[in-house]
């Protein structure tokens, strides 16, 4: 059926047909995504207009774009991190919940001196988020207990105990919803007054330099690119493999608890029940389509920014539901996905 | 003693959703096509029976459309990772977009409406509800009640039969179903329909049979919950019978002790069925037992390739 | 505060506006304003309750010269107040919100005085004395419905036990069917819903069981039990404040706009078939009471859950006390969530 | 000559006057612009043991994989017992009476043998139940006398008796045309005689078979005919055995005669390797090990003959530090090794080949480069922990490609585009440095054919001379006996006997062996 036996796989497809199937799959979903969009009532005029210009060509969307990509970044990252080792790291949004429970606890407590007060809650968070996903990380090393369920369970019970902290001890006393109180500016990064964007973004472009040095030109990317592969033959060549997959797993729980800081203490400034939401599905698909790589997970991140600030505009301005946008980028990704059989495979007939 | 009645009879409608979506997953991950778009699949089942009853149709039909139009959505997923081989996972999560977005914008003009569902053992044969026995399976409904002769039928049919080895082979080993002249394509096409249907009717069942009403992400992660599910069964449909009750009945149990008052953390409480699962998982593995995953599970097949 | 150029309203929705519930009873208050000011009001929903969707969303809007702006959610509070800083000439209403300022006021109704005579209603109806209700999350103006039912109740027979549930999600129909069901169990024969979805009020009508609905007139969904529903009329605040912003005379309130039944912004839907006459009677004069400030819901004495004294007699709570509230009175039996 | 022999091609035949049971002309394939066959052509007579010999990756695989329907062609002719006929699945093929037992067997390993059997059995076929499916293997193997149970689940079996279960399949199938790949490379000497008798016999009631190999004992104690294939390409169609000679074959076979290797010229030093009571529990995937000793000197191969399965696998696990040892010790130089890591044993000197390379040896999806570099890395071979060198480890790996002859190989091309041979001098010139004091080498010449055999041989060689030790773990008799300066027996997990090469008999090694099976 559908031509299977005169399918074969390129050796090594070409730079130029891999990067013209992924434009082409692009092009598609975005084809059938405007089609969409012109159904739901969006002029088509307008798609150009508004979703282009506001999106890349005023300082507000660009801003907006940046922003919004921050974290994802950083949850793409950690993702990515974690895949290069073959670990599923599924549990991404419950790191998140804790590094911002740490984060929010060193806010609301003011501990530790003022001016330490957002380093302490950038290394807290991230050391939870680290000790968050050591659990199944160690039984999965010590009794290969799978990892896709073990961090989805730990997941649920992240969000959980956040629901249980923000019902009891840390609820606003004045207003009593789950919210905690504001933080105070010691406790934030400082705005750049460029729109909503926060000195914040110094610290996720170093750590996305830190970890492609560290994937690409370091023996720890070497190791990961080993144990990812095969990982008997990295035990056999004596490779410190139990190391390298705890080193790179932890990295990937404590840049999830990252993420959880950034988005508290750039933006938000307060724990709420929403914060962490949607992250695990943005994360898997940056690190994916940027085949784990962290130069490509900025890229791919700030795509991925710039799809919800485009969001927001379609809403606000043509009443476009968040069903339509999730639609639309549902359709972009698997027409993606499906580009890269052309890539991937040829077809070998008889001549 | 009324309180343990109550909880009995209601745990089936728990456990009803949830089984029938990871029966549908196990379906598809045994002919090795890794399922993660269970939530989106379900949302288009609750949807289109909803759909179907507000516009005058029966609920047994509002089931069976659910079924098939979340099967069209499968459709989609089998096109991508089957036909055109993208990979498992991403496709998985496409899925879910896909189908979340499609009911936010077509289900728009019928939330919250109120519609009959689906008539109960007791409304239909007249049980008498006096009864211990009667105030435990009145309430149940025909779905809840053939659930366990469609998991036996299921494992029978995986276990014991020709097809069943032939859906199985081609996920453990689809090199080896290839020479014996299965159709790979073929197999996990059907597979990947049956999780649409299966998962389909999960969700009609969540609208039609449950709630009597439809709202914009009504599933609320219990295609996730699914997805656990069938890893906590390894992929045995007799386990995951287990495997939904025990879900449904720690969850059926939290808003009971709130009922009676009893003093307890709740949102610590409700970790408990997580917890219990992990325990679960690592229970099995120490004792050494395989994970049961199919040998091909979520990898691409091409009879070219160097095997 | 007065408004430059012409007045543009906008209205941000956490999620659906249509969602049978919360969102749903805005929008009614949203197209009286479109009708009865003539002017255009726009709307845009599922804003999620982040500070950066939502603050992109206002920027938008301010920079089309949109200058009163609705918010719809209690988590916009914190993020519209920093954009009522940036924006001083914009008009920000927030729902249920916890902030105001010289250009921004938040507005909630007093929703507890439709609950004490649902209260009062469901007294008149239950043989059981026990009565149940469910409800979303353990916060303040959910806890004050919850009490405030109870103490209706309890008005008309102190032995009446109130059973209450948090599901503790906002939107799970799912799971609200079968919390009623719990309720039920526990030989409730009086259920009453807090959150949006119908199918609890669906499960109390296959039972027989008298029900109450929550936000909007919820007869549709039983229409044969229903008693009442606990109904905002948004249209009562929102179509004078905005008419005194686009005048130049509004001031906004200190601690926000907190309505109740005098104002029209509470009240409760038709009564349902089953609702006897003298039961009607019993309800109308006690709104009326309430109507004319002599009869207070938390009017003292009462007691906690655990027995302890919450108001003296001759004493009542403040608003303060009221936002603030998180426990139970005495004669409810239910677990919060999350004790301190 | 080979025009002559295509046309004469009867030769062979036992039923003149029929048509060829596979004919196979002007066979192209191409994988994705590489091409693996051009022009290729291969006959096949009713009655004939047909042998295919050649390089690896000269396309004999490949070819067999066309005419079984596996496989599409890009272009030629087939004909299958007359008729054209070119399958274009497996199935087809099955149907037109043509079956082939892979390289790699096509089993699912979690089913017992007769649901393996129920999976190839067509829609119409009568046999519908397991049990109706175990009394036709039964009838089938009692037929044709080959034992096979039929209730016993595919990963429990040897390999010798999977092997079994496949053939017993194409023929239950209906198979008159019988494809073995390699089927001797797995076995042992015994399993391998027994398997060959039988296809001739086979052939004698007039089956066709085709029988790939690399070794030409098997050719000439076995087969009536022989194709051999180079680069993609039909050398020599179809000529009989008895006119042909084993030089002839391997200079057709590469292009160039070739040296015979011999064991290396030393006298043995001190003692380098000990191994004493090593013990491992059996489980379920193996035999384990049951007090196992030996020692093994600088300079000297010692030799472990033994069938598969008797607990070498486990033997080099527990030696490499993947798997460690119930009871005993391994002491390398006088250093106590028994619970060291194999990173510790590999800086104490151990070199390991492994029987399969790309499961413990390579890593296909890097490139030759980082597979040479592996070892190197962790000892700050290429740069400290925070850089890695990648300019020296591309010039090192230039040189080694050089030395060791590595073709088609250029650094940053992906080992698993390599030939078998290829990569398995990747692995040679990766693990035979300087630093090599005791080799361990698991059937270093499984599967290669003979230019890359003799490379491998000729490499373990010179190390040894070099002063290493060699520990030379092999099922193949031959590559014991040319390569050893002592023999040693393992049976059950234990070494049943160990003699200097001089005293090894035929009797004596049989009598060992014999102790299993
Ligand atoms: N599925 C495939 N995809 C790509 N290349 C292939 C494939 N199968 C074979 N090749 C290539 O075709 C050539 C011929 O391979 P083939 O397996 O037929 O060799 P062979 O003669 O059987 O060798 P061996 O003795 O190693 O089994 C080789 O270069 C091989 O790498
Ligand atoms: N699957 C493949 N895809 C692409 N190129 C391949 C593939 N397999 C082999 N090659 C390349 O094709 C060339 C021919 O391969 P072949 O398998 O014939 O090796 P060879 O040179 O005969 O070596 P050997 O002595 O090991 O048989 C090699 O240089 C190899 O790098
Ligand atoms: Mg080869
Ligand atoms: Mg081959």
């Amino acid at each position: 059926m559908f031509d299977a036996a005169f399918l074969v796989r390129r050796q090594a497809p070409g730079l130029l047909l891999s990067g013209a199937c992924y434009a082409g799959g692009l092009f598609v979903g975005l084809a059938v995504s405007a089609f969409l969009l012109v159904q739901a009532g969006v002029p088509a005029g307008a798609l150009v207009d508004e979703f282009l210009v506001a999106t890349f060509l005023t300082s507000d969307g660009l801003s907006q774009t940046l922003t919004a990509a921050l974290p994802l970044v950083l949850v793409g990252l950690a993702s990515a991190v974690a895949m290069r080792v073959r670990f599923w790291n599924i549990g991404i949004e419950g790191q998140l919940w804790l590094g911002a429970v740490a984060a929010t606890w060193v806010a609301l407590g003011g501990i530790g001196p003022e001016p330490l007060r957002l380093p302490l809650m950038l290394v807290l968070g991230a050391v939870v988020g680290a000790a968050w996903i050591a659990l199944p990380l160690w039984l999965k090393l010590k009794w290969g207990v799978n990892e896709v369920i073990s961090t989805l369970l730990l997941g649920s019970i992240a969000f959980l105990l956040v629901q249980h902290l923000l019902f009891g001890v840390w609820r606003d006393p004045a207003t009593n919803f789950p919210v905690t109180a504001a933080f105070p500016e010691a406790s934030r990064f400082a705005a750049t007054g460029w729109g909503q964007l926060h000195y914040g973004f110094l610290l996720v472009g170093a750590v996305t330099a830190a970890l492609w040095y560290l994937l690409d030109y370091t023996r720890v990317g070497f190791y990961a690119d080993v144990v990812g592969h095969n990982i008997k033959t990295a035990r056999a060549a004596g490779l410190p493999v139990g190391a390298t997959i705890t080193g790179l797993v932890l990295l990937s729980g404590a840049l999830s608890g990252l993420a959880g800081v950034t988005i508290i203490a750039g933006t938000e400034h307060r724990l709420s029940q929403v914060v962490g939401n949607g992250y695990l599905f943005s994360a898997i698909v940056v690190a994916y389509l940027a085949r784990a790589k962290p130069v490509w997970v900025l890229v791919v991140a700030l795509a991925l920014g710039a799809v919800f600030t485009a969001g927001n505009v379609l809403k606000v301005f043509y009443s476009i539901s968040e069903g339509m946008i999730v639609l639309v980028q549902g359709t972009v990704l698997i027409s993606i996905l499906m580009a890269q059989f052309f890539s991937t495979y040829a077809l070998s007939r008889p001549s | 003693m009324d309180f343990l009645i109550g909880w009995l009879a209601i745990i089936p409608s728990y456990a009803t959703p949830l089984l029938l979506a990871s029966l549908g997953l196990i379906i598809c991950e045994r002919a090795g096509v890794l399922n993660l778009g269970a939530e989106g699949l379900m949302a288009v089942g609750a949807m289109t029976g909803a759909i179907i009853v507000l516009s005058g149709g029966n609920p047994w039909a509002a089931l069976g459309g659910g079924a098939v139009a979340a099967a069209a959505l499968a459709l989609l997923f089998g096109l991508a990772t089957v036909v055109k081989r993208a990979d498992h996972t991403l496709s998985g999560l496409a899925i879910v977009a896909i189908g979340l977005g499609v009911t936010g914008v077509l289900g728009r003009p019928y939330v919250q409406k109120t519609f009959p569902g689906i008539e109960t053992l007791g409304d239909l044969f007249g049980i008498d509800r006096g009864t211990v026995f009667g105030r435990i399976v009145a309430v149940q409904d025909p779905v809840t009640i053939a659930l366990p002769l469609i998991v036996f039928a299921l494992w029978w049919w995986l276990q014991k039969t020709r097809s069943g080895l032939r859906l199985t082979a081609v996920g453990e080993n689809p090199a080896a179903a290839d020479v014996a002249g299965i159709d790979i394509q073929l197999t996990q096409l059907a597979a990947v329909l049956a999780s649409g249907v299966l998962c389909g009717l999960a969700g009609a069942y969540l609208s039609v049979a449950t709630s009597h009403v439809w709202v914009e992400g009504m599933v609320a992660a219990r295609g996730w919950v699914a997805i656990a599910l069938v890893i906590f069964a390894r992929w045995n449909p007799a386990r995951a019978l287990l495997g939904a009750l025990l879900f449904g009945a720690a969850d059926a149990l939290v808003p009971r002790l709130q009922a009676i008052g009893a003093d307890f953390p709740v949102y610590l409480t409700m970790t408990a069925p997580y917890i219990l699962t992990l325990g679960v998982l690592v229970l099995s593995s120490l004792r050494g037992k395989t994970s049961g995953e199919p040998g091909f599970l979520g990898r691409v097949y091409l009879r070219q390739d160097k095997h | 505060f007065t408004l430059e150029g012409p007045p543009k309203v906008a209205f941000i929705y956490g999620s659906a506006a249509l969602d049978g519930g919360w969102n749903e009873a805005l929008e009614a208050g949203r197209k009286a304003v479109e009708e009865q000011l003539q002017i255009e009001v726009a709307v845009t929903e599922n804003i999620p309750e982040e500070a950066t969707k939502l603050r992109a969303a206002i920027d938008l809007y301010v920079k089309r010269g949109f200058n009163i702006i609705v918010g719809t959610t209690y988590g916009y509070s914190a993020p519209m107040a920093e954009a009522a800083k940036a924006y001083p000439n914009v008009a920000f209403l927030s729902a249920s919100g916890t902030e105001n300022g010289p250009n921004m006021e938040s507005f909630y109704a007093r929703t507890y005085q439709g609950w004490y005579l649902a209260g009062i209603a469901a007294a008149q109806a239950t043989k059981t004395k026990k009565i149940g209700i469910l409800a979303g999350f353990p916060v303040g103006v959910v806890n004050w419905d919850i009490n405030s039912f109870a103490l209706g109740a309890r008005s008309v027979d102190p032995d009446i036990e109130t059973i209450a549930v948090f599901t503790n999600s906002w939107w799970d129909p799912v799971k609200e069917g079968q919390v009623a069901q719990a309720i039920l169990d526990q030989k409730a024969d009086v259920l009453a819903t807090n959150l949006s979805a119908t199918s609890p009020l669906d499960v109390a009508e296959k039972a027989g069981t008298p029900s109450f609905g929550f936000q909007l007139d919820m007869s549709h969904a039983a229409p044969k039990t229903i008693q009442t529903s606990v109904v905002f009329r948004w249209e009562k605040y929102l179509v004078p404040t905005i008419k005194e912003i686009i005048d130049g005379s509004w001031k906004p309130e200190e601690y926000g706009a907190f309505e109740g039944m005098d104002k029209g912004v509470i009240d409760l839907a038709p009564f349902g078939p089953g609702v006897s006459d003298e039961t009607k009677a019993k309800i109308e004069a006690a709104k009326q009471q309430i109507i004319a400030g002599t009869l207070d819901p938390f009017q003292g004495p009462i007691n906690k859950q655990d027995g302890s004294v919450l108001v003296e007699a001759g004493s009542k709570l403040d608003d303060g006390a009221l936002w603030s509230m998180d426990y139970f009175v005495e004669g409810i039996t239910g677990t919060m969530p999350a004790k301190q | 000559m080979i025009d002559t022999l295509h046309q004469s091609g009867g030769r062979g035949t036992l039923f003149p006057g029929t048509p060829p049971a596979l004919d196979l002309k002007g066979i192209d394939k191409a994988f994705d612009g590489k091409p693996a066959l051009v022009d290729a052509s291969f006959s096949l007579e009713w009655g004939e043991v047909h042998a295919i010999v050649g390089e690896n990756g000269a396309g004999k695989s490949t070819l067999m994989n066309v005419a079984a329907g596996v496989y599409a062609a890009d272009g030629g002719e087939q004909t299958i017992d007359g008729e054209a006929r070119s399958p274009r699945s497996p199935m087809e093929a099955t149907a037109a009476g043509l079956g082939m037992v892979h390289q790699h067997f096509r089993l699912v390993q979690s089913f017992t043998v007769s649901q393996n059997m129920l999976l190839s059995l067509g829609r119409d076929s009568r046999i519908r139940t397991p049990a109706q499916a175990a009394a036709a293997i039964a009838a089938k193997a009692a037929e044709v006398g080959l034992p096979v149970d039929p209730a016993r689940v595919v990963a429990d079996l040897s390999t010798a008796e999977r092997q079994r279960v496949e053939i017993v399949r194409v023929l239950l199938l209906g198979a008159r045309i019988l494809i073995l790949d390699e089927p001797t490379a797995v076995l042992s000497e015994e399993e391998a005689k027994m398997l060959l008798s039988f296809v001739r016999r086979l052939a004698r009631q007039g089956h066709a078979v085709v029988l790939i190999t690399h070794k030409f004992r098997e050719v000439a104690g076995f087969c009536d005919r022989i194709t051999i294939m180079r680069h993609g390409k039909t050398v020599m169609a179809g000529a009989p055995v008895a006119d042909i000679d084993e030089g002839e074959v391997a200079r057709l076979m590469v292009g160039e005669a070739l040296a015979v290797s011999e064991r290396p010229l030393s006298s043995p030093g001190a003692v380098n390797l000990s191994v004493s009571g090593l013990t491992q529990k059996p489980d379920r995937f193996g035999q384990g090990l049951n007090a196992l000793n030996f020692e093994l000197h600088a300079g000297e191969v010692l030799g472990i003959a033994g069938v598969g399965g008797n607990g070498q696998e486990e033997l080099v696990a527990c030696l490499t530090g993947l798997s460690r040892q119930d009871q005993g010790s391994i002491r390398l130089g006088g250093r106590d090794l028994s619970r060291a890591s194999p990173y510790d044993r590999r800086k104490a000197g151990l070199r390991i080949i492994p029987s399969d390379r790309f499961e413990t040896g390579l890593v296909r999806e890097l490139s030759i480069e980082e597979n040479l570099a592996l070892t190197q890395v962790a000892k700050g071979n290429f740069g400290g922990p925070f850089f890695l060198d990648r300019k020296s480890m591309r010039h090192a790996a230039i040189a080694a490609i050089q030395s060791f002859d590595i073709r088609g190989a250029s650094p940053e091309r992906t080992v698993a585009l390599l030939s078998g041979g290829n990569a398995q001098k990747v692995l040679l010139a990766r693990e035979l440095d300087a630093g090599m004091k005791v080799l361990v080498a698991h059937s270093p010449s499984r599967g290669l054919d003979m230019k890359a055999t003799l490379f491998v041989r000729n490499a373990i060689k010179q190390a040894v001379e070099g002063g290493a030790a060699c520990l030379l773990i092999s099922e193949d008799l031959n590559e014991v006996l040319s390569l050893s300066h002592r023999v040693a027996v393992m049976n059950r997990g234990a070494i049943a006997g160990c003699r200097a090469i001089g005293d090894v008999t035929p009797e004596w090694i049989g009598a060992l062996l014999a102790g299993h099976v």
